[in-house]
């Protein structure tokens, strides 16, 4: 098992030289749970994320990574530990964070139009500028047509699609997601995962994403953090030194296959299965 | 024109307020210069406890909860006698064998709930017959459909409720024979009642209504139809019947039942108590234990403002009900 | 699982009652009447008891063509309004404030409870002596009996609210009137309505008691008259105009209802 | 967002109410007395309108002692337990029948509606004729005030079923009592609470009104009595009797309902 | 588009010699809409499925692919056409058939254990039996341990591994699953697609599978249906003549290979995104 402040010398030494906008510091979640035996999902994880870089967080099933970023995001206190933003004590979400959950979360009374006009509206802005936004986006995920539709009408990765749409539409600084292409074909992923590329470097904004699909984590990531299984940690932490933005051909390059194989064996050798 | 607000016992508007609505009617409270609004309550005591804390100008109700409440600290006067009879006597069937209070030993006397003022009333009468009055003698049946009903079915073997509750009972074609009070039947025992808080401030529109009163029961007297008619304004589902005969006489006898219609006290005596018989009646209600103080006819009552009417042209009154149509 | 269920194109599984769909209503209102009038003649039972439906139907005609019941039908009318809409706003209020805030609820709520538990013809001096004779006490009363449902529907939605919604809204900075307003509020409209339903009705209830304990006009003030007077008849008259406002009033709450909280209709992709 | 709420550990969102806890209640009520207290005594309200609690406490005291009340508490009890059991089986049968057959819901829907109008008070003589003087015209009367709000949530709370659920029950060619048991009656539940929280309140009201018409003994008949003969700090000590068995019996539904609703205590994953 | 009757004769052909269980026939489903702009969500589909079959459906986010589903399950019924199960037309759900939905529907009131004995319970069997075959089907998902947790005490991963079991706890004939394994990490997914394939071969089921992963589809089907974009149809079915079982290793042979990149080019080809 890594951690320790061995492990935490690890991390710190890979973020040097660019500004670190989260830190980890050694921070753990215990679940109290109903039937008595707390689970402790999150074990003693150190690790330290730049502001714009790209970060995908692979690991098995139940392993912690949802913990992990609804912590990230100020949704969720850890037991133990500390989480830092642009060096303060995180106490709550970020200005300007989007998030996508594992699950949609949509509003079955608002319509997929006020579903991606909600982050606007909360902030407040005008309402031609909230729907233009919105548009915009629901066009990018390749909704146009359905924005009259209400959520329990749209297939499963649509709703996906339509909450991906909410958390892009305020062009926020951070993006925090959760396998949020989990649900879409492999034509589809290949689109989004372009087009999440592209918006993250015009904006620059700083993505921490969770995939299953290594090729995607590869792909898209300047790191890729790697979990082991329950009580998790960062096990590993693999740079992909192919500079962004990356074109689908080079996914085909040897360097890309070597991290696709290096990931995986990392993620085959874990501890326990969940 | 000035408003005076009169709180009164009952739930609903009821023959038994007929003055009221005659005054009303034939402009005898106009004629004061006052312009009267009538109020209603759920029984006698909330409307003795809203007019002696100011909530009114005036009350119309019994006398039993100003005595009750008299511990507590209620005072006024009560300055208008409204009948001479008291409102609660019992009943039994005409076929019953019972012919007197004694008759009723181990019988099951039927009241309208157990708070009921009835139950005073009847508790003296079953003692003075030297029966036993405790309450297992009682049940509760309510009034009108309930209470018939537990009379024919034999839960009840009589009644004890007041002369609104029998009239209705006559009306529906129940034939009663009623055992009075042998001391306080004929003892009138409600009137308008006046808090000692108000008294001055009231005292002069009390005048004036005492007098519209006056003029009511006159113009009652001379045209009791027209009466009934006003009644029947005031309480349309008062009148009953098939054709206007059948709902008038049905009403006359409801009316006359109710109002003692062929009462003769003199007109200067109409509203006036009888001091005496209310040191009777107080006596009575100390041995009942409802008075639980000395409280004279005096404190009780006062003829003061009755004083003050002073001579009512009774002859332009009769003529107007003459006329009325 | 019947054949037609999966073949025929599928309804929604629940309509809202309305009138023009009324037939099986109607229909049953029919047998039930039938079996009034049937038992009424078989059994003997006095006219003072139960009067046959017949009369009662002559009475009903009768007191809308000579124009009697209007007034009152329209008094109570009016108090059931005014005090149901004094309910929604103290019901909506509470149940709001201690939906919210756990201290609160503690504080307070067995208070309300206690004040609940008491029966409102006990206290009723105290209400006309406080909101005055007329049409205020009336609806004071209406509201005080309306609300509690209200309340206690408010709070057990509030309950409800979906965590992960909130989480979101959280994630986005709202402030707490957004969270309610955008989340809480349409999250707990199926509660609320229940809550309307049964507050409506008791509004109704609450106006006829508060009659009851004193008034000249009034559906429920002519039930007691008629009471008065042994107009059995007369009785169930009143009491099927009350019905009637009844019916008109639950009826506006659930259309209301179905308009509003539209997407708890059941999708489309079942068979029941 | 305060900086406490997600530094400490994070403790579910909305207690239920329990009395332990109940310190913020007794702050309240103490509040209330003394306000009560101070009010009475300034604007010198008469004692027979409302008398001070100190004299009230008096006489709650003295009920207690001499044993006056426990005979009327219990009469009352009684009557209130049989009639919502009566209420609980009445409001989730036909609120079941009605809630999974559109067709019932429009046939007897209004009928209810219309019957539930009807001020109970109006016919409480009618349910002396037919169920006697004893406890079971009261507990008859507080089955039928106390029925209609489980009627309501029983049907609100069968309109929100989970489709998913249903049709994954169908895949399982469940029958139908299976779907009801195993699917529709857990999902109403947060539902069905809500209308027993209510419904137990209103049985106790019914009770007592039905004990106001024709009783001789329990907390109704009591304040009848005491009324009568303006003991108003008599009425008071029966209301908080009153008081405390509502409080009782309703803390009784929600520890029923927290102890069986426990899916619906909101996830750990939130921040308020 | 394909369809009309050359289409048919074209499905009918390939079945040829094998026992047909389900068939439809010119199937489509309208959905009404609240915004009262019908979806023709699926037209005019005409296919048939053998006994014992294993069938993936592949095709962009939003074709139908879960309408089609729960039409072929007998929970939705056809705006035209009909669906045939062993030549009888379906009225309703299948005996012996277990159901995974795209999201896990699970019981928020039962226990993960309970969750999974809710299928025996509702056929009737003895308590001791129905919990034996959910604690092996627990354990079969790699859940062992979590059997006394509610639901929204599990990770998304786990909840649809839930489910899963569920599915799988009666030893269906017929298995319709809607991306069961959408939600997990790379290698719980092989581990779970050999199960599933152990699993389907031992009971002789028929199983009807929608997936995203052209891989996945190719490694366990016999047949892959591949859709159309909205109002979509089956554009393409593909034989996958490789004997089953197979092992993992041969997802890497040429002729595997050969049919990952056939399916790719037939969903690339594909006519509008949806
Ligand atoms: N609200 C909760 N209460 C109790 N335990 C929880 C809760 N949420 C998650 N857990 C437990 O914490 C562990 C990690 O869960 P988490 O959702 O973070 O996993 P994950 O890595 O996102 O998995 P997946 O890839 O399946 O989504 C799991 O074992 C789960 O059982
Ligand atoms: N209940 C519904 N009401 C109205 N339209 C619906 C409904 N369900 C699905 N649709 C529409 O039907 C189309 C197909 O939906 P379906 O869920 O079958 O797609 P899918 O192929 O399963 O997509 P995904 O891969 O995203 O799950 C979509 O365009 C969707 O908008
Ligand atoms: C003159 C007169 N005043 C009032 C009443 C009415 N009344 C007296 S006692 C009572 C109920 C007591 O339980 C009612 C309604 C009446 N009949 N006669
Ligand atoms: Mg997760
Ligand atoms: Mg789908």
């Amino acid at each position: 098992m890594p951690g320790g402040p061995e492990a935490d010398r690890l991390q710190d030494r890979r973020l040097a030289g660019t500004t670190r906008l989260i830190e980890f510091n050694r921070v753990a979640k215990v679940y109290r749970a109903v039937d008595g035996r707390p689970v402790r999902a999150v074990d003693s994880v150190s690790a330290a994320i730049g502001a714009g870089e790209f970060v995908s967080i692979l690991g098995p099933s139940g392993c912690g990574k949802s913990t992990l970023m609804m912590m990230l995001a100020g949704l969720l206190s850890p037991s133990e530990g500390e989480i830092r933003f642009k060096g303060e004590p995180v106490f709550g979400p970020q200005e300007g964070c989007g998030i996508v959950f594992q699950d949609a979360v949509l509003f079955p009374w608002r319509t997929v139009l006020s579903n991606v006009m909600l982050p606007g509206e909360v902030r407040g802005l005008p309402k031609a500028e909230q729907e233009r936004r919105a548009r915009a986006m629901i066009r990018l995920v390749g909704l146009a047509g359905f924005e009259t539709k209400f959520p329990h009408e749209l297939s499963g990765g649509m709703q996906q699609r339509v909450s991906i749409a909410r958390a892009l539409s305020l062009e926020p600084s951070l993006l925090v997601m959760d396998e949020p292409f989990g649900a879409l074909d492999a034509m589809t992923r290949e689109q989004m995962n372009l087009e999440l590329q592209r918006i993250s470097l015009d904006l620059g904004a700083t993505v921490v994403f969770v995939t299953h699909s290594i090729a995607e984590a590869a792909f898209l990531s300047d790191r890729v953090f790697v979990m082991s299984g329950r009580p998790s940690t960062v096990r590993e932490i693999v740079d992909i030194d192919i500079p962004r933005p990356r074109r689908i051909e080079q996914m085909n390059s040897d360097a890309f296959g070597g991290y696709v194989s290096r990931l995986r064996d990392l993620l085959d050798h874990r501890g326990e299965p969940a | 024109f000035e408003k005076v607000v009169i709180q009164n016992g009952s739930p609903v508007p009821a023959a038994a307020y007929v003055d009221y609505y005659v005054a009303q009617e034939a402009g005898f409270f106009a004629e004061e210069g006052l312009d009267v609004a009538v109020r209603y309550a759920q029984g006698a005591p909330q409307a003795a406890q809203i007019t002696a804390s100011g909530g009114a100008d005036l009350g119309q109700f019994a006398f039993e909860p100003y005595l009750y409440g008299y511990a507590q600290g209620m005072r006024g006067k009560f300055i208008f006698n409204y009948s001479n009879h008291n409102i609660f006597f019992m009943a039994v069937p005409v076929d019953s064998p019972a012919r007197s209070v004694a008759d009723l030993a181990g019988k099951t006397i039927g009241v309208s709930n157990m708070g009921s003022g009835s139950l005073i009333v009847a508790r003296s009468m079953l003692r003075a017959a030297g029966l036993k009055s405790d309450p297992s003698v009682f049940l509760p049946v309510g009034v009108g459909d309930s209470a018939l009903q537990a009379l024919k079915s034999g839960k009840v073997q009589a009644l004890s409720l007041w002369d609104g509750g029998y009239a209705a009972l006559e009306r529906a074609g129940v034939k009663l024979r009623y055992l009075h009070h042998p001391r306080i039947g004929f003892i009138g025992s409600d009137g308008l009642f006046v808090a000692d808080s108000a008294y001055d401030r009231v005292k002069d529109r009390a005048v004036g209504i005492l007098r519209a009163l006056v003029k009511a029961r006159i113009f009652m007297r001379e045209n009791p139809e027209a009466a009934l008619r006003i009644y029947w304004k005031a309480n349309p589902a008062s009148r009953q019947g098939a054709t206007d005969a059948d709902a008038l006489r049905t009403g006359m006898a409801e009316l006359s039942f109710m109002m003692n219609l062929g009462d003769e006290t003199p007109i200067d005596q109409i509203g006036r108590f009888d001091l005496d018989k209310l040191t009777n009646y107080l006596a009575v209600m100390k041995e009942e234990g409802v008075l639980t103080s000395d409280l004279s006819a005096k404190a009780l009552a006062t003829n003061e403002l009755m004083d003050r009417v002073g001579p009512i042209d009774a002859q332009a009154v009769r003529a107007k009900a003459r006329g009325w149509k | 699982m019947k054949a037609s269920a999966t073949t025929q194109e599928l309804r929604p599984w629940r309509p809202v009652f309305t009138t023009p769909r009324g037939l099986p209503a109607i229909i049953c209102t029919i047998v039930a009447l039938a079996l009034w009038q049937a038992s009424v003649a078989l059994f003997d039972v006095p006219a003072y008891v139960i009067p046959a439906p017949a009369t009662v139907a002559a009475r009903i005609y009768e007191d809308l063509v000579s124009g009697l019941i209007l007034p009152h039908f329209w008094i109570t009318f009016v108090e059931v309004i005014v005090g149901f809409a004094m309910a929604v706003v103290l019901g909506m209020g509470l149940g709001v404030t201690i939906g919210l805030s756990p201290a609160i609820d503690r504080a307070i709520y067995p208070l309300l409870l206690a004040f609940q538990t008491i029966p409102k013809v006990a206290i009723a001096p105290l209400l006309i002596i406080w909101f005055g004779y007329g049409l205020h006490s009336k609806a004071v009363m209406a509201a005080l009996i309306a609300f509690f449902p209200i309340l206690v529907n408010v709070i057990a939605g509030l309950r409800t609210t979906d965590q992960r919604r909130l989480l979101l809204m959280k994630s986005l900075r709202a402030r707490p009137l957004q969270v309610f307003t955008k989340v809480r509020l349409p999250g707990m409209l199926p509660y609320l309505f229940a809550g309307l339903e049964v507050g409506i009705v008791f509004a109704l209830i609450g106006a006829i008691v508060g009659e009851f304990v004193g008034s000249s006009v009034g559906l429920g003030s002519l039930i007691i008259q008629r009471q008065a007077v042994i107009d059995v008849a007369g009785v169930f008259s009143v009491l099927a105009y009350l019905s009637v406002m009844g019916l008109l009033l639950s009826l506006a709450v659930k259309l209301i209802a179905s308009r509003t909280a539209f997407w708890e209709r059941p999708p489309e992709t079942t068979n029941r």
